[in-house]
This record gives structure tokens, C-alpha cells and sequence, in this order.
């Protein structure tokens, strides 16, 4: 197997563990087993893979509302993170965050978050940090289209431009915020033209295509890294699910639409790739998928094996000591 | 009478004010379907997440004549807006000594329960009580939501509207006929004289609830201010004079809350504080984040259960 | 004379009211008569000047903290203005705003406001109802290029360009905020590129002539009329004072810059051109600056002659009624 | 001992802290000359007017190992950046589950008495005391300021510092010898029998003259808190039910301030309800914007005449 094989599998292998963690929380949210609101990442998930391969564990993302993703890409454990959605004390976050609020700190993880547009400053507090320490580490953060038309979008466009930040803007345009249309709600019509316009280099890439996100990521973060400054990527996607998971939630997109881009799944259409040119077989990717469906259930058993917090650890950590 | 959902309530009082009023336009991030059925896309405007901007454009329509209303969703949505809602809203009216009105309602949901967590349960009213110029509702039911967004929306001043979100289904009965129900009368939910409970919220129903529980033993009275600016001080004296106990019920964390305020503002009253009987009690939420893991969330957050023990210590405390 | 005359006239009427009651204002500021922070617009009057002559009574404009020279452009009353400064019952505002928060909504100027960057959106809304009126009118909105980068600019150029809002945005990039360079601040390098991002036209005009700046904010509010939807003038230009008016704050910007803009002083430089085309005499002049003079004496003389609002009178316009 | 300003005390306070430690950095809108002269422009960093986008990026760089100091200048400049204070700084920590600290230090002035009018002039730390997650620190003196921000830039927590505007060119003596000021220990700035003054910020100032004009008639004890979060409610509940009356004074608006939430403390704790002679009282400033004409801003905000009445009065009451 060549090398480049090896990360084809393991850009695969991250896709497909994405897609079957989500899969499994759809049935159990809907299931109504889950509290809270979840965001589905289903559909989206050559980005964060594409992105986060060419990221160490001493590169710091930000994510958001639908930061599922963007964690296991990262590396973050399974068992974690379906303990933290189910409000386990062997969460993440010991039950404190929920879907919407996972981080994993220790591989670089900075955290989910659940007012759009917030991640975009604080990522430039992680790249400002990487570039005092200097070792050539990158800072990414991931944002949906809604969250271009907060200020913080252009605060922290202009704040990365100036200070010729490590950080790499990923920006996953799925169309819609909840069900408003990005052609209607932004001026620009084209996203991209916003960081150039800060003078921040872009490069527009359709998100369902591994491979491509791979590349033209691995060039932006390989810039970076020797101090050519911040990178913009906008990835065009779609998500599958509503806004978030519930019955209650309209979804007003066209259902055309939406069929079409199911067509353009980025597990299947990676996959049928991978299978043509032989880097992997169809016994091979039962194997893999095997391996995933199996970590998944374990993550999901831990999960509800687990115990739920005492009430009175609400009163831990609202101060670090 | 027919029973309707405290969401449709509300909707129906900006419907029946925006038939009246064409100088009326509607802001929301989601689209207001039925809103922009009737009154077509021109004035029913779906707008870009940017929070802010909504506001200060509710500011700029008000300012030019029109009257704003805008829908933030949840309240922590509306934090990236305190600048236009506190340094602008409530001070321009005043700022430009009063040379022009400022006819605005802002709309929020407030409050925990549906594991929202941390950034999604916030019931940040106090913060804006603290900001004159701004008048504060917090609406309880579906008969109070309409009859006081209808005053809102009738009103020359920007006006806020924390609505709790848990209470957006539930339903009860709300006349066809039209009414408006006005600013700083607060509601006497149920007659009592040994105890006052001034319940703010969603904790007027938990307070009902634990009234009901001691029924015939302790004599509670229930009080739901309805509206936080203007405060119906008066109902409240009188009836912390008449029982001599006071107990203030609210889902906000406790520190500088609304119920702080109530507490102080009763003790503070002279006459008012040499008739209490018992220290004031505050069943408030806890001063920590929402959790988001239900077993956690509900213990940070008031219920039936803490306002009975607030209530009977409350008469259980010996007279000073 | 023609009529082209009478409105150069104006112009130059106008900018020459601005800059006396402001040197007015600079000495009574540092002989410590007048309290609060004042903000002068002394060398920036020609954009005031140049932009206002377009508008008419029902157009609407949104200044900034240096907003004395939109309120005299745009018609307001110098006595009720000095009154307001010196914070008399008089004033606009009855002694409650000052100098920072000066308003006259009879000839539609929406107020000065001391947070930066906060006018944009308000002028959205006023720019939102001339479109709802539809009766040809328009809303200006005055902003420094400090306020550029703050988030709302982003948000209000968005919001502005998808409504196809009848909103002329004057950035009057005097190249500093406080003492931190426009060049320094700014990713964009050109302000201009941002509305450009955003669809939105348009022009950079040298802000110390006025008779560019009114030709081009004449065909800009005409198109905006039309129903052509916002424009965007960035007018360079350069304030003479400090920041605002006090003994103790620094002044960082180069001598030799200040001296070189004062040489590009935008009322002389006028009337020198006025003067070689015969369009004003000396004596025409001297008429014209004692008029304004006596004028400013007079607003003056009603600010000291007036009275101070009772302290009492603090409790009313909290709310209308 | 020398005797520096509270601006100068504020700046050693960081300049030594940042000496100690490598990993801090400095971001505000206008330049701490000395600052970068001395750490250099890469710790010490001019920003553009993009306060919520600072304080941003100082919960990243907190996030990730560093201490970031924010310097916002005037607290209403601060209302830009509430939701990445309010919704962000205050509960990561406790969102994650405590997995990462926050060291981050966010400093604005408030307070009137400069003829700022209302954008210029708030003072609204109360709303910040109802977000849990924050410390928060209002510093009254030079000595004060200097060791409470070096206390604050050890601390791996948000802390807010609030310092009053006209304090800034006051002087007083500092010793040059390191110190820290631990949080949430009041200082008795007079000691007393008859009543309890607490007084905040730059209240207590006006309080301690206050309480020198009545020496020998009235016994006044005057606290400062000099931290809101966490409050000493030890020291003034002690002191509370040793004199049996309360008068607290604050410059900010009355409504859910911390004025109230001090009295609401007081009253709402059994063995100190117990000892109260009279109905405590508040001094604080009305609930309206800040005008800006000089006689009207005096009028508004609280000043040694009123807290003498107030005083005045609170001996006055019968007791209960
Ligand atoms: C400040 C703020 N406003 C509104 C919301 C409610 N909200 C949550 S996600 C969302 C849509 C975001 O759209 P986008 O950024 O495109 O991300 P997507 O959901 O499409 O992935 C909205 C409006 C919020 N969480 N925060
Ligand atoms: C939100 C906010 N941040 C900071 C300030 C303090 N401040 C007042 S004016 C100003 C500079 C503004 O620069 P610019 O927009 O270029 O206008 P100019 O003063 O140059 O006319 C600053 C930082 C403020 N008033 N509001
Ligand atoms: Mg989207
Ligand atoms: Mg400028």
C-alpha cells in the first residue's frame, strides 16, 4: 500500500466514523433519548476530515454549533463524547456541555459553541497564541455561511489580516442558516469575496470532495505554517437533517435540493472512488465500516452505562482553582 | 371560550396591532410565516444573523416614525445586541431630551428546562432592569402575553419582552374579543394572608402549584408581577404589609436578581419592614452556568419543592 | 450670478459656519468653559458640506461623536446646538446629550452617538423606512474610518445591500482612530474594498473638496433616489485637533502630516479657487464670515444668557408618552 | 512611602506580573506606551475598535495557555463585547467541565461625575454579577487597585475589573515592596457602632467623609467590598448585626444593583434579620440615564449630603 493510499483510507475512515456516530444519534434523539438540541454533521463530513488531517494534536480548531465532526476529526474519543450528549459524568464535560459544547483540550480541541459567530474571535486569541510560541503551529476555525453576517466574522477577518495570524478560516457553506437561504441574506454573493477583500488569500472548494478539501487545505496550512498568514477556505456542502434534530423543527429547504445533494454524498462518492482505483476493496470496507459500527456501539454503551452527574456537581467548576 | 398556545397568543396581538398600524415592520433571523403571509415581505422581514444590526435598525425605523418589533429567539442570542438595546434604545429617548419616541418591542425567550445548557437558559432580565429606559415584560401566561404585547405594541417606548420558553405550548383560555392589559399591575394569582410569594416567570405556575399543596394550612399569597419596568410596587407592599412574610420566586440566578430587588425593595420600605414577620426568603436560581445533564439542571433551578420549603420556613421562622 | 454659483456659495457658507463655530468651541473648550468631551470637525467640512447640500429635510442622517458639522450642514439651529453643548435647558436636548449627542429630528438629523461604530446600524433602520415610505427619500449615514472595523460596519453594508436600502455611507477616513493609524488598523489596506465585497458601489473622493465631494454625492444620492439602492463614499481627508479637545490627552500623529493637511485645508483651498474664478470678491467674504461670526456670537451669547435645566428636570424624558 | 496615582498603580501591577511571566499578553485600542516599551509590541498590542473580537481573542489565547489582559477603557465602549463576556468568558470553564482555565483580565472604567452623559458614564457591574463564571473587582484606591490586579493577573479566571473613572489621577501612598490583595475580604475603612455604611467604588470615598462629619454624634462603620465576586458577606453581615443598621451606597442605577443585592443579603439572612433596628436603606443613583449638564448629573448621582441623610435617617427610625 503507498503512502498516499494510507491517508486516502484514512480520510475514508474518518468520514465514515463521522457519518456512523451521527447516524447512530439521529435514531437515538429521535428515539427521544437525548436531551437537548443536536446538530447533525451528516453530510458535511469530508470537511473536518479533510481539513484536520493535516492538523497536529498542538493545532488548536474552534468549532460550533455542529461540532460533532470537526471532534472526531480532531481525534477526540467516542465513548467521550456520546457520554457528554447523553449528559453522562463521563463526558467531555461531565455532563456541563452537552452536544453543543464539546471540547477536548488535549488534542487541540477548543470547543464547540453554540452563539454563531463567536468562534471566530476566539480562534484568533488561539493563532495569536501560536504565533507567540512560535513552532509554526496553526490555529483553524469552523463556521457555517449564517455566520458571515455577524460583525465578529469581519472583526476577525480583519484581526487575522493585520496580525498576520496562523489561522485558517474554514468556512462550511451548507446554504442555509436554519431555512434562510445564504443568496438571500448576504450582499457579497459570493462568501469568498470578503476575506479577499481583507486581503486574506481564498480558495472556494467543493466540501463533499475529500480529496479536494485535502489538498487545497494541505497547501493553505502548509503556508501558514511558514508565516504566510491567515488562508480562507470555503467549502460549498449541504446538511441532510433539519436545522437540528426534532420533530417539532420545519424544514423549508426544497426537497429537490436536498435529493440532489444526497446524490452527492461525500461518503459514498469517496468511497465508489476508492473502490475504482483499487485502493479499497468491498471486504475491506466492510472491515473498516465494521470496525467504526463497533466503536460507535461502544461508545453509545459506555455511554448509557454510565452514570449521570450528582445535582450537586453543579456546583463544581464555575471557577478553576 | 376557545383555548389557545401562549405562541399563538402572542401572534395574534402582532397581528391584530400590525392590521392597525401599516407603520409597522417585523424583524426576525427565522421567517414569521403567517406574519409575512398577511402582511406581505415588506414589512415582515426575514434578516441575516446579526443580531445588533437588527436592533439598531429597529432603532433607525423608530427614530424615522415607524414602530419596530423584533423577534431575537433566545436571549442569549439577544447578547450580541446589549449594545444596541442598553447604550442606545434605552438612552436615546432621553439622551435627545425627548425630542422623539422610540416605539420598539424586542422579543426573547428566557429561562432553563429543556437542556439548553449554558448558553441557550440564560433569564437575564435583572441586567436589563438595571438600564432605565427600557420597559420590561415577562409574560406568564397566554391571556398576559397577548393582552401585554398589545399594550407593547401600543406603546411609544422601547419595550422588552422576555417570554419563557418552556411556556411557548401551553394553552389556556384567551377571549376573541379584543383587550389590552397595562404595565406595572401586577397579578394577584391567588388570595392569601400568611405568606406573600412574588413568583416571576415560569415560577408563578411552580408557585401556584406549591399554594395549592398547603392549602389549608398556610394561607399563600400568589403574586405574578407580569411586568419587571414598570414594577407593581404597590401590590407587592401591600401585601408583604398584610401577611408580614415574603418570599420571592425566581428561575434567574440569584445574585443581583429581580428577585434581589423585590426583597430590597420591601425591606428598604419602611412601614413595609416593620410588619415583616420573617426574613425575607429568595428561592432563586443557583449562581452557576446551566448545566446541561437534566439531573444537574434541575437542581440548579427552583421547583415546587424548594418554594414549599421557602414557604414553610418562612412559617416556621419566629417574629422579630 | 448663475445658480451653480449660489450653491457654491452655499457650500462654502456652510463649511465656513463649521469651522468658526467649531473655533469657537476649540477656545472655550481649552479655557475650561464647557464641560463633557468635545470632538472637533475642523478640517473635515467640506464632506459635511458636500453631502448635506444633496439632501432635503425628509432625508435622514446618522452622525458620529464628531457630529457638530452633519448638524449645521444638515440645518440645524446653532443656538440650540451651543445651548446643548454648554448643557443648557435651551439645547437640543434640554442639557441631557451635549456635545456628543446633539439631534434635530425636525430636519432630519437622527443624532450624534459616542459609540463607535453604533450609527450604522440605526441608519439601516432609517434608510429601511424611506424605502417603506417610498416616496424618493434617503438616509446618510457619517462614520470615521475607526469604526470600519468594528463589526457593525459589516453587518449594516450587508444588510443595507440586500434590502437595496436607499443609504449613502460617508466614511470620512481621517486616517486615524484616536491616535491608532487607519494603515496599521485595517487588513483591507483600501476601505473601499469592503463595500466593494459586499456589491455595494463605490467612490473615493480627496474629502477636503468640497466641490468633488458634492458632485459625487450628488449623482450617488440621485441613483439612491432611483431606487439604485446603497453607495458607498470614502472621503480622505484629516482632523486638525486632537482626538478631542484636552489639555491631557497625546496627540501621536506626526507633526509634519498635520502641517501638511493644514496646508490642504479644505475652506481656504475653496475659496482661493472661489476668489481666481471671480465667484466671490474679498469683500463678499468678509460679508459672508461676519454674517457667520456674528452668528456664532450669537448662538453664543444665547448659550451663556440661557439658563441651566433644573436639577429636577433630570427625571423627565426617561420615557415618551 | 512615594505616592503614585491609581492609573500608575494599575500599570506596575501588570508591568511586574508581566515581568514574571513570559506567556502574557496585552490588547487595547489605544497604546499602553510604557507597556510596549518595555514587553514589546508582539505582547503589547494596539487593536483595532473591535472590543467583542478582543476580548474573543483573549478567551482563545487564555484557551490556549496564555494570560491575556483586555484593557476596554470605558465600560460602555465594553457593551460591544457583553456576549463574548457574558455568553463566553463567564461559562467555558464550567461548559467543559473545567478541563481548560481561563486566565484573562478585563479592565473598564464607570462611573459619572465628568459630564460624559449616558454613553460615557455607566456603571454596570451588577449586571455582570449575574452571570456566574466572572470575579469581579472594583478597586477604590492606588494601594487597592495595584494588589487586587496582581491577585487578578494569578488568577486563572475571567476577572473584571471596574474602575471608577474619577479615581484615576487620585493619589495615595504605595509601598514599593510587592503585595497582593486576596479577593473577597472587605476593607473596614472606619470602624464603628451605630451603623453599617457599605459603599462602593467611588462612593467610598464620599462615605468616609460622610462618616467624618457626624464623628462623635453618630459611630458610622464604613466597608468597601473592594471585590463584588466573590462579596464578603461575612464582614457585612458582622458588621450589620453589631449596629443593626444598613445603609449601602452605590453610584450606579438603584434598580437590581449591587446596592439592592447587599440589602437583599442582609435582610434575607435570619440571625442579621433579627438584629436590624430600623429598615435599611439605599443611596444610589436614580434610575435614569446620566445627563450630561453638570446640575442635573449632581442631582442624579449619589454624594455626601445624600448619604448623610441617609445616615441621618437610619437613626432616626424607631426600631422594630
Ligand atoms: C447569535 C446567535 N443567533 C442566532 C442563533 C440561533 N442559530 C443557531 S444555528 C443558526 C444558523 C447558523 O447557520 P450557519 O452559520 O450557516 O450554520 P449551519 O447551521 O448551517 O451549519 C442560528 C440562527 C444563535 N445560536 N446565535
Ligand atoms: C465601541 C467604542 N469603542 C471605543 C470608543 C472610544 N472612541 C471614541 S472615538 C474613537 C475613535 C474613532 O475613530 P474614527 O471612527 O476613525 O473617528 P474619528 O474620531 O477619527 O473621527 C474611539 C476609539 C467608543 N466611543 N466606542
Ligand atoms: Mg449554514
Ligand atoms: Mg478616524
Amino acid at each position: 500500500m503507498q503512502s498516499d493510499d494510507k491517508v486516502l483510507i484514512e480520510l475514508y475512515t474518518t468520514m465514515l466514523t463521522i457519518r456512523r456516530f451521527e447516524e447512530r444519534l439521529v435514531r437515538e434523539v429521535f428515539a427521544g433519548n437525548i436531551p437537548g438540541f443536536v446538530h447533525s454533521y451528516i453530510g458535511q463530513e469530508a470537511i473536518a476530515a479533510g481539513v484536520c488531517r493535516h492538523l497536529t494534536k498542538r493545532d488548536r480548531i474552534v468549532s460550533h454549533h455542529r461540532g460533532h465532526g470537526h471532534c472526531i476529526a480532531k481525534g477526540a474519543d467516542l465513548k467521550r463524547m456520546m457520554a457528554e450528549i447523553y449528559g453522562k459524568k463521563t463526558g467531555y464535560c461531565k455532563g456541563k456541555g452537552g452536544s453543543m459544547h464539546i471540547a477536548d483540550f488535549s488534542v487541540g480541541m477548543l470547543g464547540a459553541d453554540g452563539i454563531v459567530g463567536a468562534g471566530l474571535p476566539i480562534s484568533t486569541g488561539a493563532a495569536f497564541a501560536a504565533q507567540l510560541e512560535g513552532r509554526g503551529d496553526v490555529a483553524a476555525v469552523f463556521f457555517g455561511d449564517g455566520a458571515c453576517n455577524e460583525g465578529e466574522f469581519h472583526e476577525a477577518l480583519n484581526l487575522a489580516g493585520i496580525w498576520k495570524l496562523p489561522l485558517l478560516f474554514v468556512c462550511e457553506n451548507n446554504q442555509y442558516g436554519v431555512n434562510t437561504p445564504a443568496a438571500y441574506a448576504m450582499a457579497a454573493g459570493e462568501i469568498s469575496r470578503i476575506p479577499k477583500a481583507h486581503n486574506i488569500p481564498c480558495r472556494v472548494v467543493f466540501g463533499n470532495d475529500v480529496e479536494e478539501v485535502h489538498r487545497v487545505a494541505g497547501s493553505a496550512v502548509a503556508g501558514i505554517r511558514k508565516g504566510g498568514g491567515p488562508f480562507f477556505l470555503e467549502c460549498r456542502t449541504y446538511r441532510w437533517h433539519k436545522h437540528f434534530l426534532s420533530q417539532g423543527l420545519e424544514d423549508l429547504r426544497p426537497a429537490a435540493e436536498l435529493e440532489e445533494w444526497k446524490r452527492k454524498c461525500p461518503v459514498a462518492s469517496f468511497e465508489k472512488k476508492l473502490r475504482g482505483r483499487g485502493v479499497l476493496s468491498p471486504a475491506k470496507i466492510r472491515t473498516i465500516d465494521d470496525r467504526i459500527l463497533r466503536r460507535v456501539e461502544e461508545a453509545h454503551a459506555f455511554a448509557l452505562r454510565s452514570p449521570y452527574p450528582q445535582p450537586q456537581d453543579a456546583l463544581q467548576d464555575i471557577y478553576s482553582t | 371560550m376557545r383555548k389557545i398556545t401562549y405562541d399563538q397568543a402572542a401572534n395574534e396581538a402582532i397581528q391584530e396591532e400590525f392590521r392597525k398600524n401599516p407603520r409597522s415592520v417585523h424583524m426576525s433571523t427565522d421567517l414569521a410565516a403567517d406574519l409575512a403571509e398577511e402582511f406581505g415581505t415588506d414589512r415582515i422581514r426575514v434578516t441575516p444573523i446579526a443580531e445588533n444590526s437588527l436592533v439598531g435598525a429597529a432603532i433607525g425605523l423608530a427614530g424615522s416614525g415607524f414602530r419596530a418589533v423584533v423577534n431575537l429567539r433566545m436571549a442569549t442570542f439577544g447578547f450580541v445586541a446589549l449594545d444596541q438595546m442598553m447604550n442606545h434604545a434605552a438612552k436615546i429617548t432621553y439622551m435627545f431630551g425627548g425630542q422623539a419616541k422610540f416605539p420598539i418591542l424586542i422579543r426573547m425567550t428566557v429561562g432553563a428546562g429543556f437542556s439548553g445548557a449554558a448558553e441557550h437558559s440564560i433569564s437575564p432580565y435583572s441586567m436589563f432592569m438595571n438600564v432605565p429606559g427600557l420597559k420590561i415584560l415577562l409574560p406568564t401566561t397566554p391571556y398576559d402575553v397577548k393582552g401585554l404585547l398589545k399594550t407593547a405594541l401600543g406603546d411609544p417606548n422601547p419595550v422588552i419582552s422576555f417570554e419563557p420558553f418552556m411556556l411557548g405550548r401551553t394553552e389556556t383560555e384567551v377571549p376573541e374579543k379584543e383587550y389590552f392589559i397595562p404595565f406595572g399591575k401586577a397579578a394577584v394569582r391567588r388570595r392569601g394572608t400568611d405568606v406573600t410569594v412574588v413568583a416571576l416567570g415560569r415560577m408563578a405556575h411552580e408557585a401556584l402549584e406549591a399554594a395549592a399543596e398547603v392549602e389549608g394550612k398556610i394561607s399563600v399569597e400568589v403574586i405574578d408581577p407580569r411586568t419587571l419596568v414598570p414594577l407593581d410596587r404597590d401590590s407587592i407592599l401591600r401585601s408583604v404589609r398584610k401577611t408580614g412574610r415574603l418570599v420571592v420566586v425566581d428561575e434567574a440566578c440569584r445574585t443581583c436578581s429581580a428577585a434581589s430587588e423585590i426583597v430590597a425593595l420591601a425591606t428598604s420600605d419602611r412601614p413595609t419592614f416593620a410588619r415583616l414577620r420573617a426574613a425575607p426568603a429568595q428561592v432563586c436560581g443557583l449562581d452557576v452556568p446551566i448545566p446541561f445533564s437534566p439531573p444537574m439542571e434541575k437542581f440548579v433551578i427552583p421547583d415546587r419543592a424548594k418554594i414549599l420549603r421557602a414557604i414553610r420556613g418562612a412559617m416556621r421562622r419566629p417574629s422579630t
